[in-house]
C-alpha cells in the first residue's frame, strides 16, 4: 500500500513554522516512516514541476503555513489546494493572517517604499523596486507581484483544518498528524486547538481578583512583572482571556502575557474587538475625562488587538487606502 | 408686482348716511361722520407676507405668538400707537402687509427692547420691528417727513460722505426735511448747544472717509428689492 | 415624461445608518418620536438591545462591514442607566473603539454615540438628522465594495488560472517564472 | 446569507393600524415582499393585529400552517409584544417564538416619504424574520411578589393611594417628608369649583391613615435608597429626630403652652411665613401623626442644630411622666421591603423671584396664591379677614394668572390649576373683602365639569376678567388715581387698548413645577424625567400611572400639574395598578437573562461588570456563574465575554448578527429617491 502524500508549504511567513515541524525532533521519524513528502521547500530539494506532474487530488495533505500577500503564493495555494485531498493551513499566519497581516494598515504602495526607498537603512540611490518582469541578457525572469492586501489561506482557497499559533506547538502538530493518519477526523473547518479561552490553562488564573477595574495600562517591556500573578490584575494587557488556549501557556510562562496567535474562540467573530470590549467595560472612571488617560496605556490599540488576526478580522484592513 | 389691496374695494362714505339708517335718526348729524368700511377681505391679504418674515433670522418666534399683550403692557410707547405691538405681530402673522407697514407703530418703536425680553414666547419683537421698517422703507410706504426714517437717512448719508456726522448740520437736514417750523422754536437750545462746544460749525470728517463708503456700500445691497 | 428609451436615474444616494438603541431610554425616546409625529431621515434602522453596554463591538464592526455608513448607538444619559451604569461601559468601550476605528481609516463621525433620555424625542429626530447630513457629506463608506474591489485581485488571477489549466489539463506549468528562472543559461 | 433550516416555518403579518401604518407604508406590498423570503410560509396584512379577530388569525394560521415562528410588524414591541406573546402561546406556540417589527413608531409616523417608509418597512421585516429564524423556544420564569407597598408623599395622592391599597388588605408604609402629611391641599381654604372646605374633605381621610391597622406612616422621613427589582423592593428610610417620642407624645401640645418662648417667634411654614410659631410646635392642628416637633434651628436647647443642654426645658417639664421629649433622639435608618412603590411626591409652587416685574419682594402687598389661600382661611394668620401686610384692607385686588407657567424664559407649560384656583380666590376674596377683583388671564382654561359654569358664576358676581398678560406692576403713578397705589399695566387685548389699573392687593397664580430634587428622586426609584422635570409615565395615554421600571407608579403632581380629582382619581389607578401586580402573588420575569456556556475560561472579566452581583465564581469548576434571579438582562457582560462564552436569551450574538445582516443586504428593490433630511 503506497504511503500518503504529504508536502510542506511555506508562504508570507518567518520560517518558524518549519521550525516546529523540526522540533517534532526524533518524532519527525515516526512521521516520515509513514508518510511520503512530496513538497517541502525548507528541507527538501522538490521542484514546482514534480508538483505539477501530481494528479489532482494526489496528495493526501498539505501542511501550508504563511499569509498570502503576492500572486506566487496565491497560485501556489491554488495549485496545492487542487492537488491535495486535505489542506491544512498551518500557524497563525495561514490561519489569521498573522503578523504580516499587520501590513494591512497600509497601502502596498507604501510598504515598497518604504522597504525601497524611504526606511534608514536602505540604499538603493536609483529607488529601484522589483519589477514583474525584467529584461536581463535576453531572458526574461518574471517575479511574483505583490497584493494590495495580506490575506489568510482561507481567504483564498478551501482550507479543510486550521492550525493554529505562532508558531503551532508540537504537541498539536502531532495530535493532528495523527487524527488525519487515523482518520479520526473533526469536522471540516476546524481549529485543531481547544475551543477554550487560554485563562483555562493558566497557572496565573488563581490569582486574579474578582473585581480588577483598570486605572492604568502598563506596557510589559517598562516593568518587572510579578512572575505569579495574573498580568490582567498587574494592568498589563493579556489576550489570553480572547484567545484560544492549546499553546502550553508559553507566553505567560517566561513571564510575557499572551498577545493572541492562536486567535479567538469559535464564538467570537473578531479578536479584537472582543478583547478592546472586555478591557474597556474593566476600565475604571466615569467620564470621559477619567476614561480616557486610562486608555492612553494602549497606544497602538490595532497592534495590540489585532496583532495576529488583522486579515481575519471583520474590517481586514484599513478600510480608507486607495488601491495603487 | 404683489397684489395689494386695491382701493377700489374700499367703499368710503363720506358724506351722507348710511343706506340702511334713516335720515335724521337721532338726531346724529351723519353728514360730519367718516364711515369706513373696517372689513379684511382676504384679498387684502399678502399672502406669504407673514411667513417671510418669520424666514428672517432673528424673526423666526412669531409663529410661536400666544397673543398675551406683554409686549404692549411693557412697551413705553405703546400708549401712542395706532396698532399696539401686539396687534402688529398679529398683522404680520396674518399677512396683512399693507395695514403693517402703513402703521406708525413701526416707526414709534424706540427699540428699548422691553417687549423681547418680556415676551413669554421668546420673539424677537424689536428684531420684527426693524425688520418692518426695513421693507417699509424698501416699499417706499413710510412716512417721508416723519423723524425717524429721515433721521436714519440723514445719519448715513453723512455717514458715508465724511466718515462722521456733523451734529449741526444734521439737526438742520433733519428739521428742513420733516418740519422745518419747529427748527424756529428751539433756536435758542441750538445756541446753547453751538455755545458749548456741542454743535460744530464746520463740517467734520476722517481721514480716508472714501474706505467707509465702500464698506458701507459692500453690506448696503438692497435686501427687499422692490417692486 | 415620457422616455422609455432612457434606463431610470440611479436614485441619489443616501448613507444608511444602523442604531443600537437602549430599550428603556433611547429606543422609548424613538417611540416617543413616533408618537410626536416629529420626521426625521428614513435612512436610520434600529436594532433594540436593552442596554448600551450590550452593544458589542463586534455589532458595529459587522454593520459597517455589512454596508452601514455609519453606527448610532443610544443609551440613558450618565447615571440614569436603568440597569446603573451599562452606558459608562459603553463609554468607556467607545474611547477605546473610537481610537482603534481611527486607525483603521474609519472617521469618528461614522460611529456616534448619544445619550437620549425616555423624554428626548426631539433629540433622536435631531441626532439622526444631523447624523445623515454629516454622513451624507463624508460619502459613502461602502465596505461591501471594497471587499469585492481587494477580493478582484484574487479573482482575476483565480480565473485566469481556471483557464489556463482549462486550455492545458495535463501536466500543465500553471506558473510561469519558475520555468523561466530554471532554464540553464 | 443565513441558512434556514427547512423546518423554520414563519407566518409573517403587517398591520395597517388602520391609517396609522397603511397611509404611509403599503402594507399589501411589505407582506408580497416578505411573503418570498426563503423561510416564510405565509405573508398577510391585516386591518388591526392587535385586535381581537388579528390574534385570532395567528392562532388558526399557527394552526393551518404548521407555523413555528411568528413575526408581527405593527407598533411599537413596549406596547404590544405581550399582547402578541400571548396570542402567539394561545396559538399553541412558545411566545419567545414571535419577533416584533416596530414599522408605526419607528417609520410610518416619522416618515414623509411613502416609497422611502415602505423600503424601510421592507428592510425592517427582512431583518426580523432573519432573525425570528434563529429564535428559541424559553421558559417563563415566575417570581414571587412581596405584598406590601410602599407611598412616598403623603399629599392628596399618597394618602388616597395607602388607604385604597389599606383597605384591600395590603400593608402600606407611607413615607412623608414634611412632620405632617397633608400636603398643598391641607394648605388650601376652599376648593374649586365645588368651594367645599379643603381640609373638611381632607382631615378625615388623614386620621383614616393614622388609623388604619395597615397602614405604617413615618413622616418627617426620607427614602434614601431603593434596591431590589419588581416584587422585591428593598428601600431604606432615613427617619429624622423630631426629638419628641411619637409613641408617648400624645398630642395634649401642653409641652408648646409652656416653652420658655412665650409667644410665638419664628415664621409658621404651614402659613407660607405670614404666622409664626415656636420651636416646639404641631404643624397645624389637624396635622398626622399628632405629634409636636422640635426644631432644632432655633430651640434653646440646641444652637445650630447640635444639642447644648441649655435650656430650662419648661416642655419637658409639662409634658411630665409622660416624657414624650427627648433631645437625644438621632437620625435612624429603617429597611423595609416591599412589592411595589408608589411615588407621589407633588409639587413646588414656581418661585415667583424669578418674575420680578410683579415686584414680589420690592412691594409688600404683592402676594403669592398659596399665601392668600392661608390669608382667607379662617385657622390662616388673620382668621380669615383680608388684611394686607401694611395692616390695610383692599379695596381693588388683581390676581395675575400665568405667573411661572407657559412662558418659555421660566416654565413654558400650562400649569392647568391656576385659572380655576384664581378664580376660586377672587371669588373667596370678593366675598371676605368686598373688593373689586381683576383677573389679568391670557386664556382661560375650565376644561372640567363644573369649571366653566364657575367660570359664568364670576362673571355673574362682577369680577373683571381682563384678557392681557401683565407687563409690570409698578407703584409710580401717573395721575392722582394711581398714588399709594399698585399699578397694573397690560394691554386689555379684548379691547386693544393698553390699560394701567391702580389696586391695593396683587395675587400672583403661581405655577406649578417639579420638586427641586425631582433629579434625584427619579434616579432613587429609577424612573425617567420630561425635558420639564415632571416623572415620565410609560404611556401617555396607556400607561399614565406605570414608569419604565416595573413596580413603580406615579400619581398625582409629581407626574405633570394637576387638580385635586385628577390627582385621587390617578391615585386610585396607581393603587390598583400596584394592588393588580402584587395580588398576583409572582411576575413572569422577561427572559433576557445572560447566561454561561460551557466554554467559560474563568477569566473573570464578567465578574466586576454586573452591578447585580449576579455573576459568581464556581471555585470547583473554575468558571462564572450567572444566578439567572438576581440577573436583569442588560446584557454587558454578554457583549464584555472576550471569549464569546456568555449567552443572553432573546439577545443572542447570532441573533442580532442575523438582525443586522437582514437590515444591511442589498435593499429590497431600487431605492426610491430618500431625501437626506426630510
Amino acid at each position: 500500500m503506497p504511503r500518503p502524500k504529504v508536502a510542506f508549504y511555506w508562504c508570507a511567513s518567518c520560517g518558524g513554522c518549519e521550525e516546529t515541524v523540526v522540533d517534532l525532533a526524533e518524532d519527525i521519524l515516526g512521521v516520515v516512516a509513514q508518510v511520503d513528502i512530496v513538497l517541502w521547500p525548507v528541507a527538501l530539494d522538490f521542484k514546482y514541476h514534480h508538483l505539477e506532474a501530481l494528479a489532482d487530488g494526489e496528495i493526501a495533505v498539505t501542511f501550508l503555513n504563511g499569509a498570502i500577500r503576492s500572486t506566487e503564493q496565491e497560485s501556489m495555494a491554488q495549485l496545492l489546494r487542487r492537488k491535495s485531498q486535505l489542506l491544512v493551513a498551518y500557524g497563525a499566519c495561514a490561519h489569521l493572517g498573522g503578523i504580516p497581516g499587520l501590513a494591512n494598515q497600509f497601502g502596498r504602495e507604501d510598504i515598497l517604499r518604504s522597504n525601497y526607498e524611504t526606511a534608514p537603512t536602505v540604499v538603493n540611490e536609483g529607488k529601484t523596486r522589483p519589477q514583474a518582469v525584467t529584461e536581463i541578457n535576453g531572458y526574461r525572469p518574471h517575479l511574483p507581484e505583490q497584493h494590495q492586501v495580506v490575506r489568510t489561506l482561507d481567504q483564498v482557497v478551501d482550507v479543510d483544518y486550521f492550525l493554529p499559533g505562532c508558531p503551532p506547538t508540537p504537541e498539536l502538530t502531532k495530535a493532528a498528524v495523527a487524527a488525519i493518519l487515523s482518520g479520526n477526523l473533526p469536522p471540516k473547518g476546524s481549529v485543531l486547538a481547544p475551543d477554550t479561552a487560554l485563562c483555562e490553562a493558566c497557572p496565573r488564573r488563581a490569582t486574579k481578583p474578582a473585581d480588577v477595574k483598570f486605572t492604568e495600562f502598563r506596557r510589559p517591556h517598562r516593568h518587572l512583572l510579578d512572575p505569579q500573578q495574573c498580568f490582567l490584575a498587574q494592568g498589563v494587557v493579556c489576550l489570553g482571556p480572547a484567545t484560544r488556549s492549546g499553546c502550553g501557556v508559553q507566553c505567560p510562562g517566561g513571564n510575557m502575557p499572551c498577545t493572541g496567535c492562536f486567535g479567538p474562540t469559535s464564538r467570537v467573530r473578531d479578536q479584537g474587538a472582543k478583547i478592546l470590549s472586555s478591557l474597556g467595560a474593566n476600565v475604571a472612571g466615569r467620564t470621559a475625562e477619567e476614561i480616557e488617560p486610562t486608555l492612553r496605556g494602549i497606544p497602538d490599540p490595532v497592534g495590540t488587538f489585532y496583532r495576529y488576526a488583522l486579515p481575519a478580522s471583520l474590517l481586514r484592513r484599513r478600510v480608507d487606502i486607495p488601491h495603487a | 408686482m404683489p397684489a395689494t389691496a386695491t382701493p377700489a374695494e374700499r367703499v368710503e362714505l363720506k358724506s351722507g348716511p348710511p343706506p340702511a339708517a334713516p335720515a335724521g335718526s337721532g338726531g346724529r348729524n351723519w353728514s360730519t361722520r367718516r364711515i369706513e368700511r373696517t372689513i379684511k377681505y382676504e384679498s387684502d391679504r399678502n399672502v406669504g407676507f407673514g411667513r417671510d418674515v418669520m424666514r428672517v433670522p432673528g424673526c423666526e418666534q412669531l409663529e410661536n405668538c400666544i397673543q398675551c399683550g406683554t409686549c404692549s403692557g411693557v412697551c413705553p410707547l405703546s400708549i401712542y400707537m395706532d396698532h399696539s405691538p401686539r396687534q402688529v405681530m398679529a398683522l404680520t402673522r396674518a399677512d396683512f402687509r399693507d395695514e403693517v407697514l402703513r402703521s406708525h407703530t413701526i416707526w414709534l418703536c424706540a427699540s428699548c427692547y422691553a417687549c423681547t425680553v418680556e415676551c413669554p414666547q421668546q420673539i424677537r419683537i424689536t428684531d420684527i420691528m426693524y425688520e418692518l421698517k426695513q421693507r417699509a422703507i424698501d416699499a417706499g410706504i413710510y412716512p417721508r417727513r416723519f423723524p425717524i426714517p429721515v433721521l436714519a437717512h440723514e445719519f448715513t448719508h453723512m455717514v458715508r460722505k465724511h466718515g462722521r456726522i456733523t451734529e449741526l448740520v444734521l439737526v438742520i437736514r433733519l428739521f428742513l426735511k420733516t418740519d422745518w417750523f419747529a427748527a424756529l422754536g428751539n433756536w435758542r437750545l441750538g445756541l446753547d448747544l453751538t455755545r458749548t462746544g456741542r454743535f460744530s460749525l464746520l463740517t467734520e470728517r476722517i481721514r480716508r472717509h472714501g474706505d467707509i463708503a465702500r464698506m458701507l456700500d459692500a453690506v448696503d445691497q438692497p435686501k427687499h428689492p422692490s417692486p | 415624461m415620457n422616455a422609455p428609451a432612457q434606463p431610470p436615474a440611479a436614485p441619489p444616494w443616501t448613507p444608511r445608518i444602523v442604531a443600537f438603541f437602549c430599550n428603556w431610554c433611547t429606543y422609548t425616546a424613538a417611540d416617543l418620536a413616533g408618537v410626536s409625529r416629529l420626521k426625521y431621515a428614513p435612512n436610520v434602522r434600529v436594532i433594540r438591545l436593552m442596554c448600551s453596554g450590550r452593544v458589542d463591538p463586534q455589532f458595529i464592526l459587522e454593520a459597517l462591514r455589512r454596508g452601514a455608513d455609519g453606527v448610532l448607538i443610544g443609551g440613558c444619559h450618565p447615571g440614569d442607566c436603568h440597569y446603573v451604569e451599562g452606558n459608562y461601559k459603553m463609554l468607556r468601550r467607545f474611547g477605546l473603539l473610537q481610537r482603534m476605528l481611527a486607525d483603521l481609516g474609519i472617521p469618528p463621525a461614522r460611529v456616534r454615540l448619544e445619550w437620549i433620555s425616555a423624554a428626548e424625542g426631539e433629540r433622536v429626530k435631531a441626532v439622526i438628522n444631523d447624523m445623515t447630513r454629516q454622513l451624507q457629506a463624508l460619502g459613502p463608506l461602502d465596505l461591501p465594495g471594497k471587499f469585492a474591489d481587494w477580493d478582484a485581485e484574487i479573482a482575476d488571477l483565480a480565473a485566469t488560472l481556471q483557464t489556463e489549466s482549462a486550455k492545458e489539463p495535463e501536466a500543465t506549468h500553471t506558473w510561469e517564472p519558475p520555468k523561466v528562472l530554471v532554464q540553464p543559461q | 446569507m443565513v441558512s434556514l433550516k427547512p423546518e423554520i416555518r414563519i407566518g409573517f403579518y403587517v398591520c395597517h393600524c388602520g391609517h396609522n401604518i397603511a397611509s404611509m407604508v403599503d402594507c399589501a406590498d411589505v407582506a408580497a415582499y416578505v411573503g418570498q423570503l426563503p423561510g416564510v410560509v405565509l405573508a398577510r396584512d391585516y386591518k388591526y393585529m392587535c385586535s381581537d379577530p388579528g390574534q385570532e388569525l395567528i392562532q388558526k394560521d399557527i394552526a393551518e400552517f404548521g407555523l413555528n415562528r411568528v413575526v408581527v410588524a405593527s407598533c411599537s414591541p413596549l406596547l404590544h409584544e405581550h399582547t402578541f406573546r400571548a396570542a402567539v402561546a394561545a396559538g399553541g406556540l412558545n411566545p419567545f417564538l414571535f419577533h416584533m417589527v416596530n414599522i408605526r413608531e419607528h417609520a410610518s409616523w416619522v416618515h414623509t416619504d411613502r416609497a422611502a417608509a415602505t423600503a424601510k418597512a421592507k428592510v425592517l421585516a427582512r431583518a426580523a424574520i432573519r432573525r425570528a429564524a434563529l429564535a428559541r423556544e424559553l421558559p417563563q420564569r415566575q417570581i414571587p411578589i412581596n405584598p406590601g407597598v410602599l407611598v412616598v408623599g403623603g399629599g392628596i395622592a399618597g394618602i388616597h393611594a395607602a388607604l385604597t391599597l389599606a383597605e384591600a388588605g395590603k400593608h402600606v408604609w407611607l413615607i412623608e417628608r414634611e412632620a405632617s402629611i397633608g400636603g398643598h391641599m391641607a394648605k388650601f381654604d376652599k376648593t374649586f369649583p365645588t368651594l367645599d372646605c379643603a381640609a373638611c374633605i381632607l382631615t378625615p381621610k388623614m386620621s383614616a391613615v393614622g388609623a388604619h391597622p395597615n397602614i405604617t406612616l413615618w413622616s418627617h422621613s426620607d427614602v434614601v435608597q431603593v434596591d431590589g427589582y419588581v416584587g422585591n423592593y428593598t428601600v431604606k428610610v432615613r427617619r429624622r429626630p423630631r426629638y419628641v417620642n411619637e409613641e408617648l407624645c400624645t398630642g395634649c401640645q401642653e409641652c408648646i403652652g409652656n416653652c420658655i418662648y412665650k409667644e410665638p417667634k419664628f415664621p409658621d411654614e404651614f402659613n407660607e411665613g405670614l404666622g409664626k410659631r415656636k420651636p416646639i410646635h404641631i404643624p397645624f392642628p389637624q396635622a398626622t401623626p399628632q405629634v409636636v416637633l422640635i426644631d432644632p434651628q432655633v430651640c434653646l436647647n440646641f444652637k445650630r442644630g447640635v444639642l447644648t443642654d441649655r435650656c430650662k426645658k419648661t416642655c419637658v417639664e409639662a409634658c411630665g411622666d409622660r416624657k414624650a421629649i427627648d433631645f437625644t433622639q438621632k437620625e435612624e435608618t429603617k429597611e423595609i421591603q416591599v412589592g411595589a412603590i408608589i411615588v407621589a411626591t407633588g409639587f413646588k409652587p414656581f418661585d415667583v423671584r424669578r418674575v420680578p416685574q410683579y415686584g414680589y419682594g420690592t412691594y409688600p402687598n404683592v402676594y403669592t396664591a398659596l399665601e392668600v389661600e392661608r390669608l382667607v382661611n379662617a385657622s390662616g394668620p388673620t382668621a380669615g379677614e383680608i388684611v394686607l401686610r401694611d395692616g390695610r384692607r383692599p379695596s381693588a385686588i388683581a390676581i395675575i394668572h400665568c405667573v411661572g407657567s407657559r412662558d418659555k424664559k421660566t416654565n413654558r407649560w400650562c400649569s392647568r390649576v391656576c385659572c380655576m384656583y384664581s378664580m376660586k380666590l377672587a371669588h373667596l376674596l370678593k366675598e371676605h373683602s368686598g373688593a373689586e377683583l381683576y383677573n389679568f388671564y391670557i386664556d382661560i382654561r375650565a376644561p372640567g365639569k363644573g369649571y366653566e359654569e364657575f367660570y359664568d358664576k364670576l362673571n355673574e358676581e362682577g369680577v373683571h376678567f381682563i384678557r392681557g398678560r401683565v407687563g409690570e406692576v409698578t407703584d409710580w403713578a401717573m395721575i392722582p388715581e394711581e398714588e399709594g397705589k399698585l399699578v397694573i399695566r397690560v394691554e386689555d387685548t379684548l379691547a386693544g387698548v393698553v390699560r394701567r389699573i391702580p389696586v391695593d392687593m396683587v395675587v400672583l397664580a403661581t405655577g406649578l413645577e417639579p420638586h427641586a430634587d425631582a433629579q434625584a428622586v427619579r434616579r432613587l426609584f429609577n424612573m425617567s424625567c420630561g425635558t420639564e422635570g415632571f416623572f415620565l409615565e410609560r404611556h401617555p395615554k396607556l400607561a399614565p400611572v406605570s414608569t419604565f421600571t416595573d413596580g413603580v407608579y406615579i400619581a398625582g403632581c409629581c407626574q405633570g400639574p394637576r387638580d385635586i380629582p385628577d390627582t385621587v382619581a390617578q391615585a386610585g389607578a396607581a393603587a390598583a395598578e400596584a394592588l393588580a401586580l402584587i395580588d398576583r402573588g409572582h411576575i413572569l420575569q422577561e427572559p433576557n437573562t445572560a447566561h454561561v456556556l460551557a466554554d467559560c475560561s474563568g477569566c473573570k472579566s464578567c465578574l466586576p461588570l454586573c452591578p447585580y452581583t449576579a455573576i459568581g465564581f464556581d471555585e470547583a469548576t473554575h468558571q462564572a456563574v450567572i444566578n439567572e434571579a438576581l440577573c436583569k438582562g442588560c446584557g454587558t457582560c454578554v457583549a464584555a465575554c472576550p471569549s464569546g462564552s456568555i449567552g443572553q436569551h432573546l439577545f443572542e450574538d447570532d441573533e442580532v448578527f442575523s438582525e443586522i445582516e437582514g437590515l444591511l443586504t442589498a435593499d429590497p428593490e431600487p431605492t426610491p429617491a430618500l431625501a437626506a433630511t426630510p
